[in-house]
């Protein structure tokens, strides 16, 4: 891909200047604060607020704890070991509304960050693979079932006519075992988050068949989830978090601090990898594993708003692929209301209000070509979709 | 003794019935945890056997496909480890420089966990199969080849010197004295090796994936199925004490052990 | 060297003068452990024992006996000196030399049967299969086992056991037989009727025989020599005493005579002359 | 003696020189792949070892500390399982009934992976750290209590039939005789358990991450830094071995054993 | 009941006339098994034991001694029967009873001196630890282990193991002393000096006492009478034979009395009679 059109909302702040005048809130009820996250470049946001002092700005004494996938993840939330973590952006409505072992009450204030994935594919596979269709038979790795990486994955598959359920076999592998995966022949490809796929590249062991921001720019990847139960006996402490993280991510999103970016995030406690693997993923410059070298700025994005098409989107997802515990989620407006339960669009208005920033203007979601109309989910949630 | 029989069966059922209940009381209130009920894992479970032989799509099948896998890899690398270890038993419980020689070497690699050795098996043979034979084989291999140099050794001295007096050759002194002697040590270095192996492919199949009870768990772990995790346990166990005792059973085919 | 210590005695070397160093050991000695902290139990010692002669070596406990008769056996190599078995020299075991240990002597997962055929078949391999299985049952039903043949060693009792011992020593036809306290570790009843048995079986051959025990009695009772060692370490047969008893003898009248009841104290004086008080026992 | 003692050294290095060259041929061909080459893995270790004790925030930490929680973690797990196991034990070795009613449960539960239980450890429990520490118990418990059962089995019945003819209380014959007829064999059981526990911890931390040497391992993973794993397997397995020595020495601390 | 085997005996029931049923077995008889696999082991036997006799029960192997030992000492129940101690019956083991048992008699844990005292602080708890203490070192002493106190039993012999034993014994100062084959596992030397050694500790107080024995010769220098056993099953007592030599006794010289040869033919005989040809050794 060539670099594409920015997204009409993109938060139009001057590197470095917003928030400035901002201070910690007065009556935090707890600062001390543990959040997880998986170790991966969207986590830039959460991790990256601890070694600039964004957390501190806001008056939060943060540790990071660091998970190994996201099962594991999910299970120290629903146990109640984090109360505030790195999630996909599917995993606050699965949880939330129960859709898998483990129920509980989230709110979701902040989509961290969009795109920021790719589908990378084993070397073998280079002169073979053109589209979705040439996939059949493929054992392809995903990082969790309610991640953006299924569903993206499992709608592309289905626009070249297969049925993911039946034609591939879509393997739940945690990120960081993905590329050793891919080395030893044991997927032929995945959809990961990065640095893997990059990695992936690095080790020789395959390359970047397509970016998901080229089946849909902007696509929500990552997000702050909270438990209820937390937010309402914390309200101080969730705004002043919100505020930080949103912070983090406008600071994140600028170009300009994406080499330092990369740089504070590679340490071994927390991505652990090589800074010069990160600095070509966020700066956008890097080899595609073709041989070519590839400029894609917008690879990955760090735009801070839980918009709730996003929600609508993905919830007609985990119906049409059976991943809603066999309930019947309804109509648009009922798909409305469960996104309105989990996504917290006024705290993160009020966050970027407080930080001076615009909040993004509503904008129509095209998905491997398809306008996503709110009020027509229907045709979203059938295995076929045909705008 | 029928009277302790009796209550040997009072005593199963007490503790069972007190287990579930107190099961049954830890999680059927907050129903929005991970921990199933003993309802939901019946249920699960119902599922689960129900349709064991079922084949769908590229890689969905039912759970006796995942068991079946599980067996077939333990079984193999429990014979490839024994095929190393016996013979290298014997050399090393016969011959004293040998065994002095490479018990630094033994004694450190037996205790490295063998899911330490997973990723060096997927680096160094860079194929999931032979990695997840190769973890059950440095499990496996340990035990058994300890219980027969320790068997080799245990050998009656007395016997060996008739062995001598008789001029028997090192063949004969092999086959029908140090074979016979070790065998019931042998035997007992092939359970360990089959539980340990049996232990380790659950979570070798964790990670190499695909199929097998491991994997079983690892993905139901993943999708956040926990009743099905329970119901895997529960096979697991089972058929772990099936291979022991089919396996302790031989103690019975060697008489004089 | 020979001592007569009895009135009764007669010159063992005279009494088969035509083979009187069948067996012969030639200054041999024995030490265990190396440099300073070696010590020699078996200090250098001569014997000489002539064709079909039943010798005992009788000796408080630990002094060497077994040490003696495991270096006759060729299983211990003497730390000096030298061996010869009908003029020729010994080194190393072999099937000329039929060894009764004192238990445990039978391989357990082979049963009476197979434990005779094992050693025939290692000893003699010149037999054929039936030939073989012919001498076991001869040899088998010597020992009163004709029934029991296809039991295992854990389905005997310990004299039982002990007669297949016996019966698989007997059949491999060696020049000399050894035993290591044969009948020791058998309670007194079971003690006696094997000591009986032994002395039928040897009468049919007259094979050379070294005994060794710690019973006067049954010293007494098989030997035509006594060979007496003192308290070691640097033990050696300090009294070589003939039997003066007829052949064949009846054991269980051979202590109504008055020598018998001689030779007993003497001997019993002997072993407990030098014994400490307390660990003896 | 000393020429063996000779010969044992000269194959050991053989052995390990051997080693190290098909290992330095098998992967110094393919530089891009997982494989080590074993200059890279010293490399490695110099930098590991060169710098153990280093601190820089809680996820960064030498690899000093990473040992010290999983041997914290084993031997708590280890303790709480001997406090489970010895007295229970001691009633299953001594009461018939409670035996063979308990055998069934125990039976199936022993040949359960470990990491089956850590799941449901963590979905029962809510905490990483008490999961780590259910799942070393769960594979602590069995080799103990079955030692400790057989241990007290074997004791010498003629040893209980002094107690009852010197009319010993329950009491005495506990603490006199069975307890040290127990010993021998529940040491054993502690050796199979600690060095099982050894084993399990590794995958446990996997899971459970923060710190531990099951962490390193996977933080390692994730940068595909094999030749740092192999140096983390050559410290596994010598820590493991130095536990399994200490659990050992204690045979010589009970004389009669 | 008593037979009256040889011409020098003397009716038990008279030696001590005042306490002549001191030990009462009245119609003890045992069976193992149940329903139709059931064997009477011991058939119902009546023996009455004077207070201060020592009486050896002899008989073959597997008849059933070690059984009424055991019945004796309350180890194991009767099918039937009473038992009488000093005229009260006995249920249960108890320290009124003392047992000396054929091996594996000390823990090994405990070194000679903590046996005894294991023993005492079980049986006479009355007694305080410096009187515990005493008593120990008294019957230690006894026995000629003065110096091995503190040895661990791994680190004496045989011998000396059981002579810890029968220290023990003594030390509870029972009613009854029970040897059951107290020196069936020792050497022909170490049993000899054993033999003395007990018969003088038994003269000191002459205390009861019962001891299974295969040893005709043990019996017969020990006891005042033996009671003969036939071949089981349906075992009992089926010869009363008083012991005519006069107290103290040498053991060395009796041999050399015609009346003990005749005895020790005699049992000898009865011993062998019934025995089958191969599994009785
Ligand atoms: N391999 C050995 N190394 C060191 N010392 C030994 C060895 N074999 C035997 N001895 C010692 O040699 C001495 C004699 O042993 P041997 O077994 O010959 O005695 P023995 O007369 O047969 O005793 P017993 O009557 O108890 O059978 C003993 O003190 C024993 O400890
Ligand atoms: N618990 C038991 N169950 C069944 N049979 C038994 C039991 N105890 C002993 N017997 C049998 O009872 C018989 C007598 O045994 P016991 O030990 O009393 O004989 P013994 O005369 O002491 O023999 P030995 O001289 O060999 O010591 C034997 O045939 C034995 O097999
Ligand atoms: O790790 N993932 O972002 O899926
Ligand atoms: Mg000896
Ligand atoms: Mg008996």
């Amino acid at each position: 891909g060539t670099g594409g059109t920015a997204p009409p909302a993109a938060p139009a702040v001057e590197p470095g200047t917003h928030g400035e005048d901002v201070h910690a809130l007065p009556g935090i009820e707890n600062p001390e604060l543990t959040i997880g996250f998986i170790p991966i470049t969207c986590a830039s946001p959460l991790v990256n607020a601890a070694p600039l002092g964004i957390y501190a700005k806001h008056g939060l004494r943060v540790t990071l704890k660091k998970y190994a996938g996201w099962a594991d993840l999910w299970g120290a939330y629903v146990a109640g070991e984090v109360q505030a973590t790195h999630m996909l952006a599917p995993m606050p409505l699965a949880l939330h509304h129960g859709f898998a072992s483990g129920r509980k009450a989230t709110r979701m204030p902040l989509i961290t960050n969009v795109n920021g994935q790719a589908i990378t594919l084993a070397n073998r596979h280079r002169d073979t693979v053109r589209g979705p269709e040439d996939m059949r038979g493929f054992v392809l790795g995903i990082p969790f079932d309610f991640s953006l990486h299924n569903l993206l994955l499992r709608h592309y598959l289905s626009t070249g006519g297969l049925d993911p359920d039946l034609d591939v076999d879509l393997r739940i592998l945690r990120p960081a075992d993905m590329v050793a995966n891919l080395l030893t022949g044991n997927i032929d490809g995945f959809l990961g988050p990065d640095p893997f796929n990059q990695l992936a590249v690095a080790r020789g062991a395959g390359y970047l068949f397509t970016l998901t921001r080229d089946l849909w720019d902007g696509h929500p990847c990552c997000c702050l989830g909270v438990s209820d139960e937390w937010a309402l006996e914390n309200p101080v402490t969730y705004r002043a978090l919100t505020r930080a993280v949103a912070d983090a991510a406008v600071w994140s999103d600028d170009p300009a601090h994406r080499p330092q970016a990369a740089a504070s995030m590679a340490t071994e406690q927390f991505l652990n990898q090589e800074p010069a693997l990160l600095t070509s993923i966020l700066a956008g410059t890097y080899p595609d594993g073709t041989g070519r070298t590839m400029q894609e700025p917008d690879r990955i994005g760090f735009r801070p708003f839980p918009r709730e098409d996003f929600g609508m989107w993905i919830l007609t997802q985990l119906q049409r692929w059976g991943l809603t515990d066999d309930r019947d989620l309804g109509n648009s407006a009922a798909l409305y209301a469960a996104t309105t339960e989990v996504f917290d669009t006024p705290a993160a208005a009020r966050a970027l209000n407080d930080l001076g920033i615009d909040i993004p203007s509503a904008r129509t979601e095209t998905i491997t070509g398809i306008p996503f109309d709110p009020a027509r989910t229907d045709i979203w949630t059938r295995r076929e979709v045909t705008s | 003794m029928s009277r302790d029989r009796a209550l040997a069966a009072l005593i199963l059922f007490v503790t069972t019935a007190v287990f579930i209940g107190l099961w049954n009381m830890a999680t059927s209130g907050n129903d929005g945890g991970l921990a199933p009920t003993p309802a939901a894992t019946l249920r699960s479970a119902i599922e689960i056997l129900s349709d064991p032989f079922y084949r769908e799509g590229i890689n969905s099948v039912g759970v006796f496909w995942h068991l079946l896998a599980s067996l077939q890899r333990v079984l193999t690398g429990f014979l490839v480890a024994a095929v190393i270890a016996i013979p290298l038993g014997f050399l090393l419980g016969s011959v004293r420089s040998a065994r002095w020689g490479l018990d630094p070497i033994i004694q450190i690699l037996r205790p490295v966990s063998p899911l330490a050795w997973l990723p060096l098996g997927l680096a160094l043979l860079r194929d999931a199969e032979r990695t997840a034979l190769f973890v059950i084989i440095m499990s496996a291999l340990w035990p058994l080849l300890l219980n027969t140099i320790e068997g080799v050794r245990s050998v009656n001295p007395l016997h060996l010197q008739l062995a001598r007096t008789v001029e028997a050759g090192r063949w004969r002194v092999i086959r029908s004295i140090l074979l016979p002697s070790a065998l019931p040590q042998m035997i007992t270095g092939l359970r360990l090796s089959l539980s340990t192996s049996w232990l380790v492919i659950i979570a070798a199949e964790m990670l190499v994936g695909g199929r097998g009870m491991g994997y079983f768990v690892w993905n139901m772990w993943n999708k956040l199925d926990i009743p099905a995790i329970c119901v895997a346990i529960l096979i697991i166990g089972l058929v772990g004490l099936a291979l022991d005792r089919a396996v302790s059973a031989l103690h019975k085919v060697v008489p004089h052990a | 060297m020979p001592e007569t210590a009895l009135s009764t005695h007669d010159d063992p070397s005279a009494s088969s003068r035509h083979d009187a160093s069948f067996l012969h050991l030639e200054g041999i000695s024995k030490s265990f452990g190396s440099g300073a902290d070696a010590v020699q139990i078996v200090a250098p010692t001569d014997v000489r024992i002539g064709r079909g002669q039943f010798v005992s070596l009788l000796g408080p406990s630990g002094c060497g006996k077994s040490t003696i008769l495991s270096i006759i056996a060729g299983l211990v190599e003497p730390s000096d000196g030298l061996l010869w078995l009908d003029r020729r020299p010994i080194d190393g075991p072999g099937a000329d030399r039929g060894v009764v240990f004192q238990q445990h002597v039978l391989l357990p997962w082979m049963s009476a049967r197979e434990n005779v055929e094992f050693a025939l078949s290692c000893a003699r391999p010149e037999l054929g299969a039936s030939a073989r299985a012919e001498v076991t049952d001869h040899y088998l039903d010597l020992v009163h086992l004709g029934h029991a043949k296809d039991r295992l060693p854990g389905q005997l009792s310990g004299g039982m056991q002990q007669r297949v011992g016996i019966a698989r020593a007997f059949s491999l036809e060696p020049k000399v037989l050894l035993l290591d306290e044969p009948f020791g570790a058998l309670d007194a009843l079971t003690r006696h009727s094997l000591q009986r048995e032994l002395l039928r079986l040897w009468e049919a051959d007259r094979r050379t025989v070294v005994m060794v025990t710690h019973d006067v009695d049954e010293a007494i009772a098989l030997s035509d020599r006594i060979l007496v060692m003192n308290h070691g370490p640097d033990a050696t047969v300090t009294r070589d005493i003939s039997v003066p008893f007829d052949r064949p003898r009846d054991p269980d009248t051979l202590p109504d005579e008055a020598a018998y009841r001689r030779l007993r104290t003497s001997l019993l004086d002997s072993l407990t002359r030098d014994e400490t008080t307390g660990d003896a026992a």
